[in-house]
């Protein structure tokens, strides 16, 4: 095992920023989040998850798809050039790395391969960090998921007295140890530090089945009451990938742009005709909480959460998905 | 506290067992103990899920919008805040004075969930107050039809110097340290609208920010419509914010809204004399009328 | 560009339209085509996404193909359709597919056909149709009940009046639920004038589409005719905007209507969430 | 408007409002010229561009 002073982590960041964009959780107006590492700053490694999953680094707020230009009956258009730029990420938790698996799942599988992610994905390299500490409203190991070892990811890295215990776990993870030189130190009998234990515990098992039963279910009336319908919940989910798309009219040119959407939006299943197949909140709400425990799994045989908790943290009105995951399986039929 | 979650509990039974409403819309507790969110209860059996503690944040008013259209009359609990924006919805011919029953609550100012997340259970007693509630002028309800008689008096109404006291630091920025402010806060923005569906001066049946067709506003997460969306929204709500705070409260991003619609509020009441939204139903806001010897300036 | 192999399945081609017919006030169908010939070739019930650059996308069946174009049938219904009845042949216009599953062709083969369908509801249905009709040997009898608004809101009369009467072993019904001065035919709602052809269930195959009263209603018919739900195949509408299954909303459970349907049969249905 | 343009670091002369009734024409070009001469002085606004 190796292991870097904290001191010199730094140092080990801008030797990646050379050949690399590196994005690493950093402050930014009272809240965290990944921020690009540009030689110098303070890094926000503590402190459990950041605000904003990094999601937007694989799957941008807003991304330019095509130009085109139109005169009278004529059109052309020209594709952006492709998001080769290579990324180095920082810092990612162990829910955080298991969505790429979720998105990768969206994005990459089922016939078509949605190009703008997968260059995207291609070209990022994962170095994740394990929890030692939970937050209120963690609740990964519901899934699975080991808040001491992401899955999926390139290093792995601990926390510990005075620095990081890092592994490498692929052989572009091991590039990257290399490239780090002597600020690396061999740490022969060195052993991670025990997981975190998330506080809140949720058995999500057999929920899928009973939700399957619950679609004009009275329940999703009375849970939906105090729902905003904004979309916190959607934009800050790390599996959350739901997009629209636009143009931008500039006179005779233009461009057609994708960006996020949120299935709790009235526009967002509104057809041209003016009819809506989710007209209110309950059918929304239903369908996001549908999406992420029951749809997904039968689609991609896994659940569409990983127990991050932003959610829950920044719901304005504490719509709590493990409360609902509880309350679901407690109903009666 | 104790005394009116008690006396809460009791009303909102009576009235759902009598019929007199069909539904009540109070507080009850949420997963943590600093979180408590609206609850709305319709049997009078279930009534033992209200509660009232210094975490009852939520500003109620807005609900009203969702039952509407439906036969339904609602008994809602209001703090200062939340009368204010009932007075709102009402001068907007939103709802209907007779099937809102109010029972007003004299608010000692609710407390920061996130402060006391931060603090942790143990020091609770050193919460602060919500920024919201800081510099409220109205904490007892300016509208009701029944006040719960409360152990806990009404706190003062808080003094007006410091009301405007962050918009006073913005103004004395130079020009571009308040285009870096705003645009470095607005880059943040999201676009979930929580700000726009929390407030009771919003709603509008269809919103532009819900109609990307319309071609007013993209749908792109960036600087130009992001501040598109911010100055739209302040404007539109010009003289209608009942300065509650809940925007400022419920956006994720921390983005400091309210720094922005006082300041509207601030320099209406530079140019139209004081006037406060949502206190008194008679008086209607300076930019929903008009008199011939308006100011030019505000357009 | 590195990756120029891959195709993006989001940025469409630029093509034209090349004909434009008017089949009622507000529905047209148009003609388009690329430089290069036909877009794509797809099958029966098969979807695209058709844009005006500067205007918008959406999702529209294709009703028919030939040789070098797609044919597609779109009602006036909002902003790009608008524009869309504005244009004039040699438009130059967005198109990406094929979308959706289409129409089960193989297992359909040997059975009889009855298609029911209702206002532009037919242009979907219309492409199977065609399509029967060039594989005639295939398929049993076919048999088309259609039924519009009024004689006006008729769409592809040439279709229903000169082109499918001629074709061997196959019947064409129409009805209008009001008729005007000089209509003689049939008037009254679709689902009524199919109890009344009451077509009987054995060896048959029913495709409807129309609007969504109109079907929930020939579905009641179906039933008292004693059609079994594996006998219905129906084809559904939604938001669509990526039309490959990932951007979400035209979900009906776990399924997306872009990619597993937009076809399916009333069986499969009723195990979906009645959200459409 | 222009107060909260101010506010928020942009150049207030940008927005302006005046009521123009429908008859009066010398008015309205009067108002649009002084507007574009404002705007002008100004030079071309760099503030709220997008990928700029």
């Amino acid at each position: 095992m190796l292991k870097i002073i904290r001191d010199k982590l730094p140092e080990l960041l801008t030797a990646w920023a050379r050949g690399a964009r590196v994005l690493v959780p950093r402050e930014r107006g009272g809240t965290r989040v990944f921020l690009p590492w540009e030689g110098e700053g303070e890094l926000a490694l503590g402190q459990g998850n950041t605000l904003e999953p990094p999601k937007d680094l694989f799957f941008p707020r807003t991304e330019t798809m095509y130009r085109y230009q139109v005169q009278g009956k004529d059109a052309s258009l020209a594709e952006e050039p492709a998001a080769d730029a290579r990324q180095v990420l920082v810092g990612v938790r162990s829910c955080d790395a298991k969505s790429l698996a979720i998105m990768d799942d969206a994005f990459l599988t089922k016939g078509y391969v949605d190009e703008f992610y997968r260059q995207r994905r291609e070209n990022t390299r994962v170095i994740a960090l394990a929890c030692t500490e939970a937050s209120p409203t963690c609740f990964c190991t519901a899934f699975g998921i080991d808040p001491g070892r992401a899955e999926g990811v390139d290093v792995q890295m601990w926390p510990v007295e005075g620095g990081y215990l890092l592994e490498a776990v692929t052989e572009a993870g091991q590039e990257l140890l290399r490239q780090a030189g002597d600020l690396l130190a061999e740490e022969g009998d060195a052993q991670p530090p025990a997981a975190a234990v998330p506080p809140l515990q949720v058995d999500v098992s057999g929920v899928t089945e009973k939700l399957q039963r619950m679609f004009e279910h009275p329940y999703w009336t009375a849970v939906s009451r105090k729902c905003l319908g904004c979309g916190a919940c959607t934009y800050l989910c790390p599996t959350c990938y739901c997009f629209d798309i636009q143009g931008e009219n500039q006179g005779d040119s233009g461009y057609k742009f994708r960006c996020w959407d949120s299935c709790m939006f009235s526009e967002y299943t509104r057809m041209a005709g003016g009819h809506n197949p989710r007209p209110s909140k309950k059918e929304r709400l239903r369908n996001r909480f549908l999406h992420k425990l029951q749809y997904f799994p039968e689609r991609y045989g896994k659940f569409a959460c990983v127990g991050c908790g932003r959610c829950l943290d920044r719901c304005p009105v504490n719509v709590d998905i493990t409360r609902v995951i509880r309350e679901v399986k407690e109903v009666t039929l | 506290m104790k005394g009116i979650q008690e006396q809460m509990r009791a009303r909102a039974r009576e009235l759902l067992a009598q019929g007199a409403v069909q539904m009540v819309i109070g507080w009850e507790k949420g997963t943590f103990w600093y979180l408590s969110p609206p609850a709305f209860v319709t049997d009078p059996e279930d009534c033992d899920r209200l509660v009232w503690d210094e975490f009852c944040t939520n500003n109620l008013a807005k609900y009203l919008l969702d039952y509407k259209h439906t036969g339904d009359r609602i008994a809602l609990f209001v703090k200062g805040c939340d009368a204010r924006g009932i007075v709102r919805l009402l001068q907007d011919n939103q709802i209907d004075r007779e099937k809102v029953y109010l029972i007003g609550i004299k608010c000692p100012g609710v407390k920061d969930g996130r402060q006391a997340a931060a603090l942790g259970e143990a020091r609770r007693g050193e919460v602060p107050l919500a920024e919201k509630c800081r510099y409220c002028t109205h904490p007892e309800p300016v509208l009701y039809d029944e006040l719960l008689a409360g152990d806990a008096a009404a706190r003062e109404a808080a003094p007006g110097e410091g009301r405007f006291a962050e918009v006073a630091k913005v103004e004395a920025m130079s020009p571009d340290e308040r285009y870096a402010f705003w645009t470095a806060a607005y880059d943040r923005c999201l676009r979930c609208y929580a700000c726009r569906n929390v407030c009771p001066a919003c709603n509008c049946r269809e919103c532009i920010f819900d109609r990307s067709q319309s071609g007013w506003c993209g749908k792109q997460m960036q600087r130009s419509e992001n501040m598109f969306f911010a100055i739209t929204r302040a404007m539109h709500v010009a003289g209608r914010c009942i300065e509650c705070g809940e925007c400022e409260r419920v956006c994720p991003e921390g983005i400091p809204i309210m720094a922005l619609n006082k300041k509207i509020i601030k320099d209406l009441n530079e140019l139209f004399g004081e006037y406060e939204a949502g206190v008194d139903l008679e008086k209607m806001p300076p930019l929903g009328q008009y008199k011939l010897d308006d100011p030019e300036e505000f357009h | 560009m590195a990756e120029a192999a891959r195709v993006n399945p989001l940025v469409p081609q630029v093509g034209r339209i090349t004909r434009i017919i008017d089949e009622t006030p507000d529905v047209k169908t148009f003609h388009v085509t690329t430089e290069a010939g036909k877009p794509f070739t797809p099958m029966p019930g098969q979807l695209a996404m058709l844009s005006l650059l500067d205007v918008g996308e959406a999702m529209f069946s294709i009703t028919s193909q030939g040789l070098e174009h797609l044919e597609l049938a779109i009602k006036k219904v909002g902003m790009l359709t608008d524009a869309l009845h504005e244009a004039e042949p040699g438009q130059a216009v967005g198109i990406r597919g094929p979308y959706g599953n289409g129409f089960p062709v193989e297992e359909l083969k040997g059975k009889d056909l009855l298609f029911i369908g209702g206002g532009i509801g037919l242009a979907p249905v219309r492409s199977l149709i065609n399509y029967c009709i060039e594989h005639r040997q295939d398929y049993g009898h076919l048999w088309i009940i259609y039924g519009a608004r009024s004689p006006a809101d008729l769409c592809f009369k040439d279709d229903l009046f000169k082109n499918w009467p001629q074709v061997e072993n196959c019947r064409v019904d129409v009805t209008v639920d009001k008729g005007d001065a000089e209509w003689k035919g049939h008037e009254g709602f679709v689902p009524a004038f199919v109890e009344e052809l009451h077509p009987d269930p054995a060896g048959k195959v029913a495709i409807t589409c129309g609007p969504p009263i109109m079907i929930k209603f020939v579905l009641q018919s179906m039933e008292k005719l004693g059609y079994k739900d594996e006998q219905i195949i129906t084809t559904l509408e939604m938001r669509m905007k990526c039309g490959i299954g990932k951007c979400g909303r035209c979900n009906l459970g776990s399924c997306y209507v872009c990619l597993d349907g937009p076809v399916f049969t009333l069986a499969q249905l009723k195990q979906l969430p009645n959200e459409y | 408007m222009q107060r909260v343009l101010q506010y928020m670091g942009l150049e207030p002369e940008r927005f302006q409002a005046r009521w123009v009734s429908g008859s009066e024409g010398p008015r309205f070009a009067e108002t649009i010229t002084r507007l574009t001469e404002d705007i002008r002085a100004l030079g071309p606004n760099r503030k709220l561009r997008d990928g700029a």
